[in-house]
């Protein structure tokens, strides 16, 4: 694993410095809003009286629902949006050095979507200082299934090959859930409430974008950027008719 | 593991010089002489017992301070396994699994039935060597590669074995890869005690000095004799199943796995069918029978040591030898006490507590016999009786608080709690290693041809005798109050467990203490090789055979073929010249 | 040093070390072989429905190996005999024919797994399969390991008949009671596996 | 066997051919029951039924289990007993099980 970290970072780092004119000038960036269309429907919020700690970190209103989290005007929470089709093939990209963290606090995990670079350092952190059991269910890189007492403040991993977007459960709380995906590219974004997205420092061309919610699904979008431009592209979801 | 060169060869060399020529590879280390092969293999069981110790000393520090950093060491063993010197649940599993395992299968049975069997079989009843010198050799490094096998799955990626030493299914079928390694560790164990076993058979049955019928047999050859026939009779099976878990976790077969099974909340797409019990049964199938495995061969050189020692035949010698036959044959049948939370009707369960309830009156029958035998006699306090004596209370407390759990209304809200575990460890730490440490101190001038020093093994004794109480004695309460075994905090998250958690910290104190107390004996161990007082023959002015042989024995043991005239323990013999005939005296 | 009772008989029970010792292994084997049939047992009484063995193998196959198995043992131990009579050629030619006889065994049953694996039927398929697989090739396994026993003896294990014949005659009698054994285990797994 | 003499190796090969007969005979004969698809119970019975009769001919006359030292004898009537075993208490007692009757 740390074996590929280090030939990702070499590969990264030679990119940049050969690529660099190219990056310098193009920095075509995609944006918009993701907003829930229709009357949101009522979900009942997490019940964890099963663990006290937790129950009482979220005091008297109880912990809500993550499915579906919207901010005023409807706008979507949790909607992981990337470039899908179009990237130059045989480009790579280094990994950032600063990890991407989860954090698991009030037994929920924050964020609740989040994006990775392949070799990109996961850092998990406990707040709650209970133990928790953070459970990776990818289909191709290796599961990560590790007890975190609740002494052990932190733990690292990383995932050495790019996957779509899997789970990651935590086998003491069953409530406890989080989605990430593992890009070999950076052109990808997770809105907060306000709904919005912000892919940036894409080359000119035409590429797919597309938009991901834990339940309503995928949607896809192709936009065309040009120099140094930035497009709009607003994504909306709804809960399919029955 | 060369050690057994450090031990066997020097005194030997003197004998085989005038014997055939070996090389040094021949003669220490592919040798197919039962003494040295016997040395291999107490000298592998005796570092593997450290070993296995020094998991339980770690166990010991997560149990009586969870969660707090382990100093110096904890740092040591990494990232994965206690980041900052913190135990990770999952280490903690790998420990409790190989703990047992190596104590089991790599320590106890490799020193009480390959050592002492190899070393002192063959001697007791005058055979030149055992039956089958090559298939003997090969049995020892079978249990080599098993052992390495074990070592190196601590290396592999998730660790070793996490599924405890009974490696319940499913568990363990989607357990990681450690798992597959246990098992093929698993098989070479198991090759090596069939092997192993039907060499020993073999030899007793054939290998008799003339006039030693079946009834003047040292009770040790019997206690051999009948473990010998548990190993090879109760552990195929486990072998059997130990293939086809290999099948479900490597071709993907579902002999153990049900179907819709769920794994953290996805269900499996396995075709299932299998049976999870079926793994159990299997299991118990030996590992009942293995219980009296490791127990057998103890009873056996306690009965020697105290024979020896209190002047005096032991008593009701017959009935000790029908009892052991008995339990032996009953060990086979009463397996399922291991599963009454397996949810078996009302029916099997009162059949196998009722054969529970009988197989216990053949071990109170030989544990009472043992205990008479000390009545009137004129006891020698030497550290070898002084462990075979400690053994008698220490094997009795096991014993009994054995029978609540064979009784399936006690057991169920006894089960997988630390009374269990004070349970079976009264019967296997403080019972059958002190058997082992009493035969170590007892037949150490038959091979080394010098005693080991008695200070030093009293000291060894009386640490090792309170410190053991002090490790299991707590685990009773903590037991009786329910906390669960394999708790990797010692049930430090739940409530209920807290007014027990100090004596947590009373039995760690007594582990790491029985480990400093262990210092003497390794020291005298390999110092009395060269510096221990050097002794004749017969040292203990005792009756078996084997004290007729040169000490040490040279390669095809007696200068004369010996011959026995008489039963095994004639001590105080009225009107006799000496206070002990030995057998082999005309 | 050499162990009493290798080549005679000890008076008391009848008996050579080597007798004893193999006998004592088959036990074991049993044992075995007997796990591996009650797990069978418990899986099928469990199953809601169990396929008939004929409907997914082929009977006639195995029904040739049941013969070329029976057929290597009676060489077997027309072998042993031939060495009693103390025809050494004629045990040679016994000798050679049994391990023909195993190796035909084994190339048949390369033959029927290979063409389950096309069809894709392997152990993870269903249990039945499962249980055909492990019995089937645990079995295979004792086919081989005896066939190298007795090629030993055809080959370099013969010189000790020069030296001693008794002793070469009590070692392939050893040999043949595995090898018999293990076709006594093929004639249980015959109709277990293929036709019920 | 080693208190054979030739003369009596003649009588045994005498035999061997007849055992070899009726193995072959009685395979055809397991065979061919099959193909009457009887029910699972009946046709479980007489295969075994079969399978025992070959069984006892290979080990009785094969192995020479007729003319076998008591000893012997011992072990494998050990065996035989534990076997049994093995092959029952687990099926009764996981058939016993009270989940079976929900």
């Amino acid at each position: 694993m740390r074996g590929t970290r280090n030939r990702l970072w070499l590969a990264g780092g030679l990119v940049a410095v050969l690529g660099w004119p190219s990056v310098a000038v193009a920095a075509a960036t995609v944006t918009g809003t993701v907003t829930f269309a229709g009357k949101p429907p009522a979900l009942k919020p997490l019940a964890m009286d099963a663990e006290i700690v937790c129950h009482k970190k979220h005091g008297s209103k109880p912990a809500p629902n993550e499915a579906l989290v919207l901010g005023n005007g409807n706008t979507m929470a949790h909607i992981m949006v990337w470039v899908s089709k179009g990237l130059p093939a045989g480009k790579t990209w280094p990994a950032p050095k600063d990890p991407v963290v989860l954090d698991q606090d009030g037994c929920v995990y924050k964020p609740h979507v989040m994006g990775i670079m392949v070799g990109q350092t996961y850092r998990i952190l406990n707040s709650d200082g209970i133990l928790h059991n953070i459970h990776t269910l990818p289909k191709i890189n290796t599961a990560f299934n590790r007890g975190q007492p609740a002494t052990v403040k932190e733990m690292t991993t990383t995932f050495p090959k790019p996957e779509a977007i899997f789970q990651v459960k935590c086998d003491v709380h069953p409530w406890m859930s989080a989605y990430i995906s593992v890009f070999t590219h950076p052109f990808f974004s997770v809105t907060s409430t306000d709904g919005k997205f912000t892919i940036s420092g894409l080359d000119a061309g035409s590429y797919e974008i597309t938009a991901w919610h834990e339940k309503l699904g995928t949607q896809t979008a192709s936009v065309t950027v040009t120099g140094n431009e930035t497009k709009a592209q607003d994504f909306k979801f709804a809960v399919p008719a029955k | 593991m060369s050690e057994p060169v450090d031990v066997a060869p020097k005194p030997h060399v003197a004998h085989e010089v005038h014997h055939e020529e070996l090389g040094f590879w021949r003669k220490y280390v592919f040798s197919t002489d039962h003494k040295v092969i016997g040395i291999q293999y107490s000298v592998t069981g005796l570092l593997f017992l450290l070993f296995g110790f020094c998991l339980m000393m770690l166990m010991r520090w997560q149990l009586a301070y969870p969660g707090v950093p382990l100093p110096l060491i904890g740092s040591l063993l990494g990232e994965a396994r206690m980041p900052g010197g913190t135990m990770l649940p999952e280490f903690y599993n790998e420990l409790g699994a190989m703990h047992g395992t190596i104590m089991v299968f790599l320590g106890v049975v490799p020193l009480a039935v390959g050592g002492f069997g190899n070393f002192v079989v063959p001697l007791q009843i005058g055979a030149p060597d055992m039956a089958f010198p090559k298939l003997n050799m090969l049995s020892y490094w079978s249990l080599f590669l098993g052992g390495i096998t074990m070592l190196g799955s601590f290396f592999v990626p998730g660790g070793a074995a996490q599924s405890g030493w009974t490696s319940y299914t499913p568990l363990s079928v989607i357990a990681g890869t450690g798992q597959t390694w246990w098992l093929i560790g698993m098989i070479f164990l198991i090759t090596s005690s069939l092997l192993g076993a039907l060499n020993f058979i073999t030899t007793i049955i054939q290998l008799r000095a003339k006039g030693l019928t079946f009834m003047r047999f040292p009770f040790f050859v019997w206690a051999q004799f009948v473990t010998a026939f548990l190993l090879l009779l109760a552990f195929p099976p486990l072998e059997a199943a130990g293939v086809m878990q290999l099948m479900d976790r490597v071709a993907g077969t579902n002999f153990f796995l049900p179907s819709g099974l769920v794994v953290s909340g996805q269900a499996l797409t396995n075709v299932g069918g299998g049976n999870p019990l079926l793994w159990q049964h299997l299991f118990w199938f030996l590992a009942h029978p293995e219980v009296y495995v490791l127990i057998l061969p103890g009873m056996g050189i306690v009965a020697e040591i105290i024979a020896n020692n209190t002047r005096k035949p032991l008593w009701g010698y017959r009935s000790m030898v029908y009892s052991l036959i008995f339990v032996g044959f009953m060990s086979f049948i009463v397996w399922a006490h291991h599963m009454f939370m397996t949810g078996m009707g009302t029916t099997m369960a009162a059949f196998f507590q009722t054969t529970t309830m009988i197989i216990s009156i053949p071990s109170v029958v030989i544990l009472t016999a043992l205990i008479i035998s000390l009545w009137g006699g004129s006891i020698r306090f030497n550290t070898p009786m002084l462990f075979a004596v400690a053994f008698l209370p220490m094997f009795g407390i096991g014993g009994l608080t054995g029978l609540p759990l064979g009784l399936n209304i006690a057991d169920i809200p006894l089960h997988d709690t630390y009374y269990v575990i004070a349970h079976f460890h009264y019967v296997v730490a403080p019972g059958t290693i002190f058997a082992l440490m009493a035969g170590i101190y007892y037949w150490y001038p038959k091979a080394t041809g010098r005693k080991m020093n008695e200070t030093l093994g009293k000291i060894h004794f009386v640490g090792s005798l309170v410190c053991m109480n002090a490790i299991f004695m707590p685990m009773f309460i903590i037991g009786l109050a329910g906390v669960s075994r394999r708790l990797f905090d010692a049930g430090a998250a739940y409530a209920f467990a807290q007014p027990t958690m100090h004596w947590n910290v009373v039995s760690s104190w007594g582990a790491w203490t029985l480990a400093i107390f262990q210092i003497p004996f390794i020291f005298n161990f390999f110092w009395s090789i060269r510096k221990g007082e050097k002794v004749g023959d017969n040292p203990w002015q005792a009756t078996t055979i084997e004290w007729s042989a040169p000490s040490p024995p040279p390669h095809g043991n007696f200068v004369h073929a010996p011959q026995a005239y008489r039963g095994p323990y004639e001590y105080s013999v009225p009107g006799a010249g000496k206070d002990f005939v030995p057998q082999y005296e005309a | 040093m050499d162990i009493p009772y290798t080549v005679e008989v000890r008076r008391d029970t009848g008996l050579t070390n080597g007798k004893i010792g193999i006998w004592l292994f088959l036990a074991s084997e049993v044992m075995l072989f007997g796990a591996l049939f009650a797990s069978y047992i418990l899986i099928r009484v469990g199953a809601p429905s169990w396929p008939r063995g004929d409907t997914i193998l082929d009977v006639w196959l195995a029904t040739f190996n049941t013969i070329v198995l029976i057929s290597s043992s009676v060489t077997m131990v027309m072998a042993w005999a031939s060495l009693m009579r103390h025809r050494f050629e004629t045990f040679r030619i016994y000798m050679g024919a049994t391990i023909l006889f195993g190796l035909v065994f084994l190339i048949v049953k390369y033959f029927e797994y290979s063409h389950h694996i096309h069809l894709g039927e392997v152990p993870s398929t269903n249990n039945f399969l499962a249980i055909y697989y492990t019995l089937t090739g645990l079995h295979m396994l004792h086919v081989f390991g005896g066939m190298m026993v007795n090629a030993y003896f055809w080959g370099p294990g013969a010189k000790l008949w020069k030296t001693n014949p008794q002793w070469f005659t009590n070692r392939v009698e050893h040999s043949g009671l595995f090898w018999h054994f293990v076709d006594l285990v093929w004639i249980f797994l015959f109709p277990t596996l293929y036709l019920l | 066997m080693t208190s054979d003499h030739a003369v009596d190796i003649d009588k045994h090969v005498r035999v061997y051919i007849i055992v070899f007969v009726a193995l072959m005979v009685l395979t055809i004969i397991t065979v061919a029951i099959s193909r009457l698809h009887l029910s699972v119970p009946i046709a479980v019975a007489v295969a075994l039924f079969v399978a025992i009769i070959k069984g006892s001919l290979v080990a009785g006359y094969f192995m020479h289990l007729v003319s076998e030292k008591k000893l012997i004898y011992a072990v494998l009537v050990l065996t035989a007993v534990f076997f049994a075993a093995l092959l029952a208490l687990p099926v009764f007692t996981v058939s016993d099980g009270y989940w079976i009757h929900e």
